[in-house]
């Protein structure tokens, strides 16, 4: 691909990218939330026309008149955004577009077979061909998008984040079936916001920034973690975790006893003081978000969530937030943000109580706040009047965390706060999230990235099949004894 | 039926007689009628708009105006209003409902614009000048009278006698169903089951096809309206039923031929006949040029004029089916 | 409102695809997309409503003529109801059918068609329907206007049309076209052949939709536009598509009130779009598109149709219908989601 | 069809975040929710009927007593279109405004009412729509109803138990009740007091939307009502408001239709929900909620208003005026859509 340029209305995404693949090779592609990355291999896979670039391919210069144009060449596509119908079977979905049929009827049978073979091949044999999609997990859907582009006769995949919805032996399954493919002379190109995936996985890396390829063909496992950062964002960030404070004193937050819910979490005690970073780390399905929702009165259990020395009374989400928790839930987008809205709209939503006298709006205090909060956490760009859906990932993380910022919380409830997140902000969430904690607000934290829990909480809740079966100082913890208590049989 | 190839007379209105009698045709003062009906959704209606309107153009002296049709009273109402604000001669109303339009009737004549009732009454005697329509009850009567004096002769007892109304929630509907209900109170009969259709085709044909299962034996069947009737008259046809007979309402040609052909269970209509549109516009003229009806003795056109409702069999179908409307 | 957005992100492989514990064989049933175990709470209903009809009219209900007639009285907006089934699941709506209808009705009636025989009449109908379609499709997909809007215009625009071309008057069905009639007079095994063209439209609409390539494309242009682009699927010309099948039901169903009333009028098909949306929706298709059956739709057809038999078949007037309506469309919601959510 | 997903996270660097060159003032205004430049293509679609009606007839049209006309018929279903608006915006749809309009009309002008004089009348209208909408929205939310279906058995039973009550006859204001009929006849300052309460209307479910904690509730839970719920906002109850404000704008129609038509009957305000529906969706509020405006509703109705006003000055005839409007309609869209494009 070679001065690729692709202007959206009010954003130039492409600003003339180059990207070159071989044959067999695992690239990767690498840029900040917002660099283009997605929109590079949607031009790759026919599905938006470049304004403006050549594309060659096996040698020879092709248009790609749309997404089946791309698939015909061998290109298949992985989207970042889960392209699955929900309504459709896994069978369905593989071979949506390209049928096996005759005269336009559906060979059913043999979709089934051969939804069975690639599943079977890519290790997931337990998913089975007629399951609704709409019914499996993120990961699960992962498997069968991954499936999906596996059921065309390609010579170059795109995997766009594939990892961000998988668990850490996931990944290495992930691993495997790539090097299957590049041993076959299959080329990939892996978009991933983990550095050190790169660094196992890939062979070269493309970077871009604000739309211009800023570095071509790097090799991925000898160029320094800190140059690769640098060429993203521009200047260097220090990727380190802030420092903790030596002890925490501060008094309980939160007491949870015996917290049950029927399936998914059996009986979990535990408490957060003031002041307090506390981190549940677990494998995906371990059961974590639903200790969190059930805490937050999203959720139905049984037990006894006690917050300062008051038992909740289960009331709902609006009884907790009025009791002062806070909640940034695990899918940003589908349950955290009103995309249509303004930033400093998303924020204020939990406070309105706050903005009103009689239920009417003091809208000048609640834009003072909002531009308060966005000068606060730095959320670039700095308007809050701008559509949220218009900012990057991880600055829409912000937005959420501005929301509980707003209205001064005791217990903050984070829930995968980094997902998706490039490098730059990231650390930026750490500091706000390390900053909240120092003024004395109880945190109490979920991620499937081990380092990050230990990184960044105090203390460490390690959590199996709803159960916990560790707690420990972070300081006390390294990651391979954290892993080896997640996964199963592991020693103690 | 518009698609009748051998009816048609030329329009249902009968052209106006010649200006012999006392110059009641003669061209005089110019007038501008306005005139307001709700919208065709069934052949009678249809036909007043039509009689109204080819009526009118048989006059030199007379402008016709009408405006939108609409079943819908509040859009009636401000259609009326522009005709007041047009400040027309005189007005032509058929109400979607009298009652409902009764207040804007009512602004008209206080500002000096004759208004003709036409069909459904204007209950306030101030809001018109005129008041033409068909009787009703006299309707509902002249059915009752056929159904029951021909079951009394058949010497039927305990008759199943059915009645498929038009559109339930008009004023008029009550009315027939009265007068029918008391005309068979003569005999000793009584209505077994009433249901309601919408005047149209369709629904005529799904209430019938439901009455005619949960009758299995029926005597006759009052239709109110002719053009609902076709579609019962189809239901029947397809249920294979004939061990009753029918009588229509309103008097469409359509109807009549039916009667004259005497083929199917249809054996009479009473007359409710949308010609009294073609009459409304001729008394509006009148009544804005300040004549009388030139064969009456009076010098102003009478208050109110009721239409007799006939009974149409085949002995006397010849008679009507001129006057017989297309629906 | 729409449900909430799905638990968050669950199970490493093994545990996620299977399904919870204490899935007996209806829950298995349910999983896949054609469970039919998903209409329990509709058949329930129907059941109910035939028991009422076994108590009351006893004599009368359970007849062959009865069940013939309810089936008759279903045929025309039951054939609406397969094409509305399809744009909905595709993600749409169509306002227009009652209307078209009535227009393909009308243009099939007026002499100049009737002049060449039967054949050419129901040509006319379908063709007519078909091109209505055409026009809403093609608003939707290139002129991109909101579905809802579009076919609202073309309700509008098909009854004046209608209206115009027929003067507002019911045409005969004339002699020597009497086959168009016959459709619903003559019978095979005592049922009317118009039931018949029901039946075959909807096997043939079910078949459509479950075991063909452009089934399965409904499916994804109405559950994930996008997704179905992206697999390098033509959504529009697919919509385009969806909506001229709606209109070709459409035309169908002409044919089948032509034969019923023996008359094409502007007046037919008055409001059939909502009881048709409304079929469909009670038979379990979500207004947003991606889901749906066939035989949900019918079956929530055919609980409106029952309604209306048992209560004239009582003896009961407008009014009280009416009221006892609404209460069994409420009752019939709730019974179809409990069972629903019994198995999960 | 819904429009395809929007793209995926943006730019950070401020370049990007700079509009594309080429972009005025509008685009500007584009970007922040409130503006009104949205509207532009209604405003475009109204001034071309405007013209046509002082080009066709020149000497009624633009009088101070046509466009009283006009806004005096637009008002009835106008303050209905505003609750719409609410209950679109929010996530939800209300089929039944016309017949629960009704249902309210009748439970004023029973007799048992009258007797209470013309405030109690006001009150019971307004208590009536006020508890279908509160049925509407419990059955909604703790039910668990498509509001679709919901509102359509309202609809119906609404309507029935109007008949039921009025016994099917048209009930007259009585004497002694005339406060209420002279809503429409007393004029200040030429106006009907009517158009004033419209407006009153208007101008209340602007500054709720706009200005209050319940209108940013509104866009939050037709928006994300998952979002909304995470973020302590009781979902449930605020559907339930905002079918009770519905219900609550129907009470206030019925008091103007009572006082314009001098009766209540059950077949008021028939077909008004597909009406109110058109005019919130041309107003370009999205079906799927969380967007809006109440001045985009009126817009959108006010076309409508004036389309009809303009045929009833001009005389066409039925049919022509359907297959107008069809078009008109598809044009205001048109010209609505490619305004807002226009701008990015
Ligand atoms: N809405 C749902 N329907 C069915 N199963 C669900 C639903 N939500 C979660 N689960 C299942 O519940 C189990 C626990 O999921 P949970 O989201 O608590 O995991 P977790 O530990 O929080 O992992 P993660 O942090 O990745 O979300 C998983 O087996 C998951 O598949
Ligand atoms: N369909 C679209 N319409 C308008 N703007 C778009 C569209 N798709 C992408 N953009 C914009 O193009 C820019 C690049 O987005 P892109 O999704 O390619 O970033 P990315 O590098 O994949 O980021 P991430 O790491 O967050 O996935 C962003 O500013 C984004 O807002
Ligand atoms: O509309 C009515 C018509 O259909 C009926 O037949 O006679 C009276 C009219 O008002
Ligand atoms: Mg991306
Ligand atoms: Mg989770």
């Amino acid at each position: 691909m070679r001065g690729i340029v692709k202007q959206f209305p009010g954003v130039r995404a492409l600003d003339g990218v180059d990207l070159e693949v071989l044959p067999g090779e695992v690239h990767c592609l690498l840029g900040q939330n917002g660099a283009g990355k997605s929109t590079l291999i949607k031009v790759l896979a026919g599905a938006h026309h470049p304004d403006e670039g050549t594309i060659t391919f096996g040698g020879e210069q092709v248009r790609l008149s749309g997404p089946t144009a791309a698939i015909r060449l061998g290109i298949s596509t992985i989207y970042q955004e889960l392209d699955l119908v929900d309504g459709l079977s896994v069978a369905e979905n593989i071979f949506l577009g390209h049928e096996p049929a005759r005269l336009g009827f559906v060979s059913q049978g043999e979709a089934n077979r051969a939804t069975r073979d690639l599943l079977g091949r890519l290790g997931h044999g337990e998913i089975r061909p007629t399951t609704e999609v709409g019914r499996l997990s993120p990961a699960a859907k992962q498997v069968v998008s991954m499936a999906r582009a596996l059921s065309h006769d390609t010579r170059l995949i795109v995997m766009d984040e594939p990892s961000a919805a998988l668990a850490h032996d996931e990944v290495a399954n992930l691993f495997r079936i790539i090097r299957e493919l590049t041993a076959q002379g299959v080329a990939v190109v892996y978009i991933s916001h983990r550095l050190e995936e790169i660094r196992e996985i890939g062979d070269r890396v493309t970077v871009l920034k604000d739309g211009r390829t800023v570095a071509v063909g790097l090799p991925a496992r000898e160029t320094p973690t800190a140059r690769v950062v640098s060429l993203m964002t521009g200047r260097d960030v220090e990727y380190v975790f802030p420092p903790r404070r030596s002890r925490t004193t501060g008094a309980e937050v939160l007491r949870v006893e015996g917290l049950t819910v029927p399936g998914r979490v059996a009986g979990v005690s535990f408490s957060v003081r003031a002041g307090e970073i506390v981190g549940l780390a677990g494998l995906v399905g371990s059961g974590r978000s639903e200790i969190i929702e059930a805490i937050y009165g999203a959720r139905r259990f049984s037990g006894e969530v006690v917050l300062e020395g008051r038992p909740v009374r289960r009331r709902g989400t609006a009884g907790t937030v009025r009791l002062g928790m806070g909640l940034a839930p695990e899918e940003r987008k589908a349950q955290a943000l009103l995309l249509d809205q303004s930033v400093a709209r998303n924020i204020t939503l939990a406070s309105l109580g706050r903005y009103s006298r009689f239920g009417w709006m003091d809208r000048r205090r609640e834009a003072e706040d909002a531009r308060g909060m966005v000068t606060a956490l730095d959320i670039r760009p700095g308007d809050p009047e701008r559509p949220v859906k218009t900012l990057s990932g991880g600055n829409q993380q912000k937005a959420v965390l501005a929301r509980w910022l707003v209205n001064g919380r005791k217990l903050l409830l984070l829930d995968e706060p980094t997902r998706g997140v490039d490098v730059g902000a990231r650390a930026e969430l750490y500091a706000v999230v390390r900053r909240l904690a120092d003024e004395g607000i109880g945190v109490l934290l979920v991620s499937s990235e081990v380092p990050e829990v230990l990184g960044l909480a105090d203390r460490v809740l390690v959590i199996r099949e709803g159960h916990i079966i560790h707690e420990a100082g972070a300081g006390e913890l390294d990651e391979h004894r954290v892993l080896d208590m997640i996964m199963e049989g592991s020693a103690l | 039926t518009s698609n009748e190839p051998a009816a048609a007379p030329g329009t249902a209105a009968p052209a106006p007689a010649p200006a012999a009698t006392g110059g009641n045709d003669a061209p005089g003062q110019k007038v501008v009628i306005g005139f307001s009906a709700p919208a065709a959704d069934h052949g009678w209606i249809a036909a007043i708009a039509k009689n109204a309107e080819a009526t009118a153009k048989q006059y030199s002296d007379v402008e016709f105006k009408p405006v939108e049709p609409t079943n819908d009273i509040n859009a009636q109402i401000s259609a009326v209003e522009s005709l007041i604000a047009a400040k027309v001669g005189a007005l032509v109303i058929l109400p979607n409902d009298g009652q409902q339009l009764n207040q804007i009737a009512r602004q008209a004549s206080d500002a000096g614009i004759p208004v003709v009732n036409l069909d459904r009454v204007f209950p306030d005697k101030l809001s018109y000048r005129t008041w033409i329509g068909g009787d009703n009850y006299g309707m509902g009567v002249a059915a009752g009278h056929y159904i029951g004096k021909t079951l009394k002769d058949k010497g039927v007892s305990n008759p199943v006698i059915l009645e498929i109304q038009g559109i339930a929630t008009l004023p008029l509907t009550q009315d027939r169903s009265k007068g029918f209900e008391d005309a068979l109170k003569t005999y000793g009969f009584s209505v077994t089951a009433r249901q309601d259709a919408q005047f149209t085709v369709e629904s005529g044909t799904r209430v019938a096809a439901n009455l005619m299962q949960a009758h299995k034996k029926i005597d006759a069947i009052w239709n109110h309206d002719d053009d609902q009737g076709v579609g019962v008259l189809a239901a029947v046809k397809e249920a294979g039923r004939s061990e009753f007979f029918m009588v229509g309402g309103a008097g469409s040609a359509n109807a009549m031929r039916e009667i004259k052909a005497d083929t199917g269970v249809l054996k009479a209509t009473v007359t409710y006949s949308p010609t009294m549109a073609a009459s409304a516009i001729k008394l509006a003229r009148l009544i804005a040029q300040g004549k009388g009806m030139s064969d009456l003795v009076e010098n102003g056109v009478p208050q109110s004029i009721t239409l007799a409702s006939e009974t149409i069999t085949k002995d006397n179908v010849d008679k009507y089916l001129p006057l017989g409307f297309e629906s | 409102m729409r449900p909430p957005a799905g638990g968050s992100t669950p199970v490493k492989a093994p545990a996620a695809a299977v399904p919870a514990a204490g899935s007996g064989p209806l829950a298995r049933l349910g999983i896949t997309r054609l469970g039919e175990a998903r209409h329990l709470g509709l058949v329930i209903a129907l059941v109910l409503l035939a028991v009422v009809g076994l108590v009351t009219v006893p004599e009368t209900f359970a007849t062959a003529s009865n069940l013939v007639s309810i089936l008759s009285l279903a045929a025309t907006i039951g054939v609406i109801t397969v094409g509305m089934t399809f744009v909905i699941i595709g993600g749409g709506i169509d306002l227009s059918v009652g209307a078209v209808m009535a227009l393909a009705s009308v243009w099939a009636t007026t002499l100049a068609t009737q002049s060449y025989g039967p054949f050419v009449m129901i040509l006319c109908a379908v063709l007519v329907g078909t091109g209505a379609g055409l026009v809403n499709g093609l608003l939707i997909s290139y002129g991109r206007l909101v579905p809802f809007i579009a076919t609202l215009a073309m309700l509008v625009a098909a009854r004046g049309l209608a209206q115009r071309m027929s003067n507002r008057k019911t045409q005969l069905v004339q002699q020597g076209n009497e086959m168009i009639v016959e459709l619903s007079t003559t019978r095979v095994l005592g049922i009317p052949v118009l039931v018949y063209v029901f039946a075959v439209v909807v096997v043939l609409g079910w078949v459509l939709l479950n075991r063909t390539t452009f089934g399965r494309r409904t499916y994804a242009v109405g559950g994930n536009p996008e997704a179905a682009r992206l697999a390098g699927i033509d959504v529009r010309r697919h919509t385009v598509l969806l909506y001229a099948l709606s209109g070709l039901c459409c035309g169908i169903a002409a044919v089948l009130i032509m034969a019923r009333t023996t008359t094409g009028s502007s007046t037919h098909g008055d409001l059939y779009e909502l009881d048709a949306i409304a079929a469909v929706i009670i038979g379990g298709t979500l207004l947003t598109g991606g889901r749906g059956t066939i035989i949900g739709s019918i079956l929530g057809l055919l609980i409106f149709t029952v309604i209306t038999n048992l209560f004239i078949l009582n003896g009961l007037n407008t009014s009280d219908q009416l009221i006892a309506k609404g209460l069994i469309i409420v009752v019939a919601v709730l019974l179809q989601r409990r069972s629903l959510e019994s198995r999960t």
